[in-house]
């Protein structure tokens, strides 16, 4: 049985379909990136999964049980982690107590709670910033905390929205082996979206692409990354060509 | 307590807020008093001149003590026990709300210290059984009674100026009533008597203090036609109905409205000739300086410190404030106990008084504790702006105009 | 034109910019670089007069703008496009833009800007009427920066283009640039994209930590041990 | 029992905290016996009242971030439950109060049910709304005394099963009490796993809620216990004063004054509305004795509301957030 | 049902008062996202304005209105500029208690400097006249007052969609900062919007000295009101504004009528939360 099972979805705004009969399967352990051009529904299917959408059509089951619909918080409770493409957060909570909420999702104890988000701290590389407050971070370790905070709800499958953008290359290698730390760590089911394909082409294990709304493409990073189609709408040819020339990944 | 020089009695009014105007003038009409019994006025008529303090306690001075409970019932009572223990007064007077009177007198009851209330309408206040509390003033049952009676007269034709009026001419009535404790509590009596007296209720209107629009209570005042308008308003509210009505150019037969708000001098000064013929309940009217010189007396006094004549609320206030120095001088002690039982029995006779009451005696009378017995209401009406009394017929300064003339 | 000199600025009392200085010529391209939080961002927002350098100087022609608004600043001909790209998403492509002439009083001049960016961006033409909160992440970033074009500044800041944009619009946006370059305008530009952003610069600047640590040619900095180690990951 | 150790654990806070505190429970405990004068016995009790609203507003308003305006009708559903119990069937103070903070609680639930749909400004125009509309319900409602209000009859002698007294010490002692436990409450709830839900609901409610956390739920909840201290305090204050009608017990200005009073004090730490409190009930109270007789009309209002503007906009953290900047300066 | 018809234009009167009044707030929220609590107090500056240049002068009340206005204007930039642009700074909790201060800071100043009478203006073009058709019953003042606010939502539409300021001041609405980089001076818009609030304000105060009394506190009656338009309109919404304030005139007199005045303000709050609960963005707000 695939842990996600989504089965001809179609989410519409205003006429405009974001997502248009998309059907995939991520099986438990599974990597899965999920690209496409600007505006191809990306996060609009992730906030379908997670709930923040109502899809109009379609299904999606996690775990066997059919979740359309749910809320999110329901959706975290059955299993489903997510961070944010942006994610902005006011108020005066540290970080070390926001990851400390995202823990409270499972236990009501203070002390457990406590222990469990030092603990995803120190595997995201947190420790100096418990006491900081998430305004004054910079970028890239926002973006760790947003990771830390999903981990602490201890989820099975973790939904990432584009955890490095903004960074730079160096910054990006780093994410990816701490994304490729988490994964062996914690055992989870990874599903992330990004544009960087740094991170994209090394860590999945396969490839979705969505182009208007609907699935055009899916297959082993290799195979993606020579799709004609794919480079046509998305990469580029300056991406294939730079690729051929560099003869990486 | 409070031996030697001074006699201290802690006086609660509406000092600021909404209705501070009223609060004023009555902080005014005690302080006159006060200083006709503290000082010489040899050209007062009523004995209070000659006193110089209260010979009954050795001439003490009254000391008035001054509070400001901006309307609200919790402020009031706390602002009680601060005169009570902390400024160690011999008693209260006040409220003017009835809904303050109603928190004060609770703390002058449960601290045995007596209160004498000289103007607050509400009939439940005398109805609890209180020992401590004390009420100089007729209740809105008194006055709502005063004026069907008067409609019985006219029927009768026993009402100078009138012909006697058949019962079907002026047989329904329009009732517009404000919103807050005093309000309910008239629209309460005014039910009570129309069923008792034979009259129906056409429409029954109670609207919000201070509204921002009374149109739709006009209207369905209006509609049915009543024979008989009845009112229980503040100055804002009478204002803006009496506005609205206007400019419905309203018509009725008869026009009465309790006192308040019609009968304040900013309301003769708002609508000149339009209040002809207007009806008023009140305790008191610049008519009765013909009947009542010593009125005429203190009013001058009272205008030069006030800036306006005695009106109803004004007039009640100072003759609290003598009662209070009446029933001090007559216990000859600032014991509460004693000031309670000479309230209990004292006779203050109606001519030293400037309201036209027979006097004043608190008496157990008809489930009711401590009410001024003697007491009793006017009912005036503007003629030619002035309001010229009409009820009770022995006092009666005018003819009555029939019918009323309306609004243009 | 630009000259920044030792400026330091701090946020809510703490320096997050020690000691950077800079300077660009008409006409040129020039890149900042620096690891994420090392302060570009505010660099920008300071240049642009959001925020005021507690130290140091900033001339811009000449003329002290260290202590000048916002509103004074785009005036002398300085316009800065936000990382976040700021379109007002619920007015049209055509009112961001023309909102982006606000400073231009003569219509004529504001119609001719509007054609060269539409000439620019051809895309944005066709969609004129759409709402801006409506667009792609492409199309956003490229109506961020015609209308940062449409006051034809003398110099333009731009602070990361190809933040969340497609890996073939990053090439694009790119492009777009190098083409403004070309055209005779003098630009900023702030980029993750260390590579590509160096090739294109004429001259480029390191920054670490609130510090100016290099400054050279794009080619020079792309030789330097600290580019090729930390940004590049080499 | 962790959560009862949870509640009287002060060990997190600095020292000065825990002084402070040991210093407020003293200055109560022995306030009867050091003052002489009732007025500022009464000022105290009143003070105590405000305190015991103002700490569970402080649960919504404050760490909940959701500009409620309508505590006042919570205070005047259980002030009504109580008083009119005890007027038509004599229920005495003890069991009505229990049902007068049930009536709250429960409206505070359906009410909160639906008001936390709204966001921002919507909600807090919405609470205003829903608390006037109580208000002209309570005014016209013949049959629970409409505008005249309730008074409570009074027994012959001090009576506790009825909490009529004489003297103020044992209302004082009542409400010190209540607050006691507001504030035992309080301590723990800022470390319980609502407290953090709640505040990490006012920083970013979709981040909460992809955290497993029932925004809505969690809102409803918090508004319910802030129903239950506005209940308790409701109940006080009808046999402490002995008279309530719909313009002292529910109107907008005690919802305002609430929040206000949070907010001078510091909305979201506990100390907040004790300082609150501390500051504005005495000023009031003193002010309005002081000046309230003396002519000049509103001078209080003025002084007082230069101090709300002051603080709204140079502190809005308010007193207690201008003690945490000087400390974390030093 | 004769009484429908009076009813109904009477409604649609008190309805464009209730516009008017909620204008001045739309306008403010629009721009900065604020509720302004002193709304009515700005009311009740313009109403003193009008009363007491009508009365010193012993000008015809009509010809106060550019005064009232102006000084509607004034007062609300200077609020802006001395409070509400440090309020901004905070959270919204500080931002609605600040103008509640505010609120309270005016209406005690007028109280120690007018008194906490009530005064009333009683000669004047409009003053006390009707024309009486039948059952329907047209007030000068309140017709003038209608007119008058018909002229202000056109003219502020028109001002805030059609001109280059209007942009601005939307731009400024929508984002701050964003605006400042276009070289906006949102300073100024925002100090503008605040003027326009308060000059809106001025006005209806004048006009309501026409039929109506003036006194300290009588801002709070028509502010709630207010709030209640704006918020059923959506907020920053001219058009909401207007069309919210017929419905909340047709309910107050409608329900007034014929479901009984003492429950017509509980009928127009309930409206409004029983809206605004299946649609928690007002009727015109996004
Ligand atoms: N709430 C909404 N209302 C209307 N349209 C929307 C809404 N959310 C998204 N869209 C539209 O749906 C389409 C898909 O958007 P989505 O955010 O899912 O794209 P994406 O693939 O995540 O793009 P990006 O890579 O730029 O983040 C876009 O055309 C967008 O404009
Ligand atoms: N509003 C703020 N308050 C406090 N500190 C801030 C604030 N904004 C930024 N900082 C801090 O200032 C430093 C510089 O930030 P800045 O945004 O300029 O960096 P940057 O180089 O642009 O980074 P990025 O690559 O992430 O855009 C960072 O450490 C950041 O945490
Ligand atoms: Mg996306
Ligand atoms: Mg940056």
């Amino acid at each position: 049985m695939p842990l996600l099972e989504i089965i001809d979805l179609t989410k519409d705004f205003g006429g405009v379909a974001a997502n248009n009969h998309i059907s995939l399967e991520i099986e438990r352990g599974e990597i899965i990136g999920l690209i496409g051009p600007n505006g191809a529904g990306k996060t609009t299917l992730f906030n379908c999964i997670v709930g923040y959408h109502k899809p109009n059509q379609g299904a999606i089951r996690f775990k066997g049980k059919d979740i359309t619909g749910l809320k999110p918080f329901q959706t975290n409770r059955e299993g489903i982690g997510r961070t944010f493409q942006i994610m902005s957060i006011s108020g005066d909570l540290t970080v070390l107590e926001n990851v400390m909420v995202g823990s409270f999702c499972k236990t009501s104890d203070r002390r457990t709670a406590r222990q469990e988000a030092s603990e995803i701290m120190n595997l995201t590389g947190l420790e100096q910033d418990a006491e900081a407050r998430l305004t004054e971070l910079p970028v890239a370790t926002q973006k760790r905390v947003g990771l830390a905070m999903a981990l602490a709800t201890k989820p099975e499958l973790l939904m990432l929205d584009e955890v490095a953008s903004g960074l730079n290359p160096r910054e990006t290698e780093e994410m990816v082996a701490l994304l490729k730390n988490i994964y062996v760590v914690k055992g989870l089911t990874l599903f992330l979206t990004e544009h960087v394909m740094e991170v994209v082409m090394p860590i999945s294990q396969r490839i979705i692409v969505l182009d208007g709304g609907q699935k055009i493409a899916e297959g082993r990073p290799q195979d993606i990354a020579n799709n004609e189609r794919v480079i046509r709408a998305y990469l580029g040819e300056k991406y294939a060509k730079g690729r051929r020339d560099r003869g990486s990944i | 307590r409070a031996q030697g020089q001074e006699v201290k009695i802690g006086v609660i009014y509406p000092l600021s807020g909404p209705v501070a105007h009223a609060g004023n003038m009555s902080k005014d009409a005690v302080s006159l008093c006060a200083d006709y019994v503290n000082n010489k006025w040899p050209d007062l008529p009523i004995p209070i001149g000659n006193w110089e303090g209260i010979p009954g306690l050795n001439g003490a001075k009254i000391k008035l003590i001054f509070a400001d409970h901006r309307g609200e019932p919790d402020r009031g009572a706390d602002l009680a026990k601060k005169l009570i223990i902390d400024e160690k007064v011999v008693g209260i007077c006040g409220c003017y709300h009835s809904s303050v009177t109603k928190t004060v007198s609770t703390v002058c009851e449960r601290h045995k210290i007596p209160m004498i209330n000289p103007e607050s309408t509400s009939p439940v206040l005398t109805k609890r059984g209180y020992q401590w509390f004390f009420r100089a003033t007729p209740h809105d049952r008194i006055f709502v009674r005063d004026f069907f009676e008067f409609l019985g007269l006219l029927h009768q034709g026993k009402v100078p100026g009138v012909k006697a009026v058949p019962k079907s001419e002026l047989r329904t009535i329009g009732a517009c009533t404000e919103n807050t404790e005093w309000g309910a509590g008239t629209r309460d009596v005014i039910k009570e008597f129309a069923k008792q007296y034979g009259y129906e209720i056409v429409s029954d209107v109670t609207y919000p203090h201070e509204s921002p629009d009374l149109t739709a209570e006009v209207r369905r005042l209006l509609a049915p036609k009543p024979d008989i308008l009845m009112f229980a308003s503040y100055i804002s509210d009478a204002i803006l109905l009496t506005k609205t009505m206007k400019e419905f150019k309203a018509k009725a037969k008869v026009f009465w409205s309790q006192d308040v708000g019609f009968y304040q001098p900013k309301y003769i000064e708002t609508f000149g000739n339009d209040t002809e013929g207007i009806l008023n309940r009140t305790v008191f009217s610049k008519k009765l300086f013909a009947v009542k010189p010593v009125a005429k007396n203190i009013n001058v006094e009272f205008k030069k410190r006030s800036g306006v004549d005695f009106m109803g609320t004004s007039a009640r206030a100072f003759t609290g404030m003598q009662a209070w120095a009446y029933v001090l001088n007559e216990a000859g002690s600032t014991d509460p106990e004693a000031i309670r039982k000479t309230a209990e029995t004292i006779e203050i006779p109606g001519k030293d008084l400037i309201v036209p009451w027979k006097g004043i005696k608190f008496e157990d009378v008809g489930g009711e504790t401590n009410q001024n017995t003697w007491s009793s209401g006017l009912i005036v009406q503007y003629q030619a702006q002035e309001p010229e009394i009409i009820y009770p017929l022995d006092v009666a300064t005018a003819k009555f105009v029939y019918p009323w003339p309306g609004l243009k | 034109m630009l000259k920044v000199e030792e400026i330091e600025v701090r946020y809510s009392g703490v320096p997050v910019i020690h000691d950077v200085s800079f300077h660009v010529n008409g006409g040129e391209l020039i890149s900042i670089v620096g690891a994420n939080g090392s302060g570009k961002t505010t660099v920008l927002k300071t240049v642009a007069g959001t925020l005021h350098p507690t130290k140091g100087s900033m001339e811009f022609e000449n003329e002290d703008i260290s202590a000048s608004t916002t509103v004074e600043i785009v005036r002398k001909g300085i316009t800065y496009v936000p990382e976040e790209r700021r379109i007002f998403g619920p007015l049209s492509v055509e009112e961001n833009l023309k909102l982006g002439a606000y400073i231009v009083n003569d219509r004529e001049e504001m119609e001719k800007s509007l054609d060269y960016v539409y000439g620019l961006f051809p895309i944005l033409k066709t969609r004129w009427k759409q709402l801006g909160g409506t667009l792609s992440g492409g199309e956003q970033q490229m109506l961020a920066i015609g209308r940062g074009l449409m006051s034809r500044p003398k110099l333009l800041m731009l602070d990361e283009p190809s933040l969340g944009l497609m890996p073939k619009l990053v090439d694009e946006m790119l492009e777009a640039v190098a083409t403004l370059k070309k055209e005779g305008n003098t630009i900023l530009l702030v980029e993750q994209n260390v590579r590509e952003a160096l090739e294109m610069a004429d001259r480029g600047y390191v920054l670490q930590t609130g510090r100016t640590i290099h400054e050279g040619t794009g080619q020079e900095l792309l030789e330097t041990d600290i580019v090729k180690r930390a940004f590049l990951g080499l | 029992m962790r959560t009862l150790r949870d509640a009287f654990s002060f060990g997190d806070l600095p020292l000065v905290e825990r002084i402070g505190f040991a210093i407020f429970i003293m200055f109560c405990t022995l306030f009867p016996w050091v003052t002489k004068g009732s007025f500022d016995q009464a000022v105290m009790i009143q003070f105590l009242i405000f305190c015991l609203y103002g700490l569970g507003w402080n649960l919504i308003g404050g760490y909940g971030g959701q500009v409620a305006l309508g505590q006042a009708k919570n205070v005047g559903m259980s002030a009504y439950t109580v008083a009119l119990l005890m007027v038509w069937w004599d229920i005495p103070f003890w069991l009505s109060t229990p049902l007068g903070v049930v009536v709250a609680t429960i409206e505070s639930f359906v009410l909160g049910y639906f008001l936390f749909r709204l966001r921002g400004h919507y909600f807090a125009i919405a609470t205003i709304a829903v608390s006037l509309v109580w208000q002209q319900l309570f005014i016209n409602w013949d049959l629970i005394g409409g505008a005249r209000g309730v008074e409570l009859p009074l027994k012959e002698t001090p009576n506790f099963l009825y909490m009529q007294f004489a003297s103020p010490i044992y209302y004082h002692y009542f409400a010190f009490l209540l607050v006691l436990a507001a504030i035992l409450y309080m301590n723990w709830f800022r470390k319980s796993r609502l407290g953090y839900q709640l505040r990490s609901i006012t920083s970013n409610e979709e981040v909460a809620e992809s955290l497993g956390i029932n925004a809505h739920w969690v809102k409803v909840k918090a508004y319910c216990i802030t129903g239950v201290f506005a209940g308790m305090g409701g109940a006080f204050y009808t046999v402490y004063y002995n008279y309530i009608d719909p313009f002292s017990v529910m109107h907008l200005e005690l919802s305002v004054m609430i929040a206000l009073m949070t907010m001078i004090g510091g909305a979201g730490s506990m100390w907040g509305p004790i300082i609150g409190a501390m500051i504005l009930i005495p000023l009031d109270r003193y002010l309005g004795a002081w000046l309230g007789g003396s002519g000049i009309i509103g001078v209080d209002f003025m002084i007082y509301a230069l101090m709300v503007m002051i603080i709204s906009a140079y502190e809005p953290k308010g007193i207690w957030g201008i003690i945490e900047k000087v400390r974390a300066r030093r | 049902m004769e009484m429908l018809v009076p009813t109904i234009i009477s409604a649609l009167l008190m309805g464009m008062l209730f516009a008017l009044v909620a204008l001045g707030l739309a306008i403010i929220f629009g721009v900065m996202n604020i509720v302004n609590f002193a709304h009515g107090e700005f009311l009740m500056v313009g109403m003193y304005t009008a009363f007491l240049t009508a009365t010193v002068f012993s000008i015809e009340p009509l010809l106060t209105l550019p005064i009232a206005a102006m000084v509607g204007f004034l007062l609300g930039i200077a609020s802006y500029y001395f409070l509400v642009r440090y309020l901004l700074k905070g959270p919204m909790l500080a931002q609605l208690l600040g103008t509640f201060g505010l609120m309270i800071f005016l209406r005690y100043l007028a109280m120690c400097i007018f008194g906490p009478d009530y005064k009333t203006l009683e000669q004047g073009v409009l003053i006390g006249k009707s024309i009486k058709w039948g059952s329907v019953v047209l007030s000068y003042p309140r017709l003038g007052t209608a007119v008058l606010s018909l002229i202000a939502f056109g003219i502020i539409y028109w001002l805030i969609n059609r001109t280059r300021l209007g942009k601005a001041l939307q731009a400024t609405a929508l984002d701050v900062e964003a605006a400042s980089y276009m070289g906006i001076d949102t300073e100024r818009m925002r100090g503008l919007a605040w003027g326009l609030g308060g000059a809106t304000m001025g006005i209806a105060g004048a006009l309501l000295t026409n039929f109506y009394y003036v006194f300290p506190t009588i801002g709070i009656l028509f502010c709630m009101i207010a709030f209640a338009t704006v918020a059923l309109g959506g907020f920053g919404s001219i058009k909401g504004a207007f069309i919210a304030g017929l419905i909340m005139g047709l309910i107050i007199d409608l329900g007034g009528t014929y479901i009984g005045p003492h429950h017509k303000f509980a009928l127009v709050y309930l409206t409004y939360f029983l809206v605004v609960v299946f649609r928690p963005q007002g009727l015109f707000g996004w």
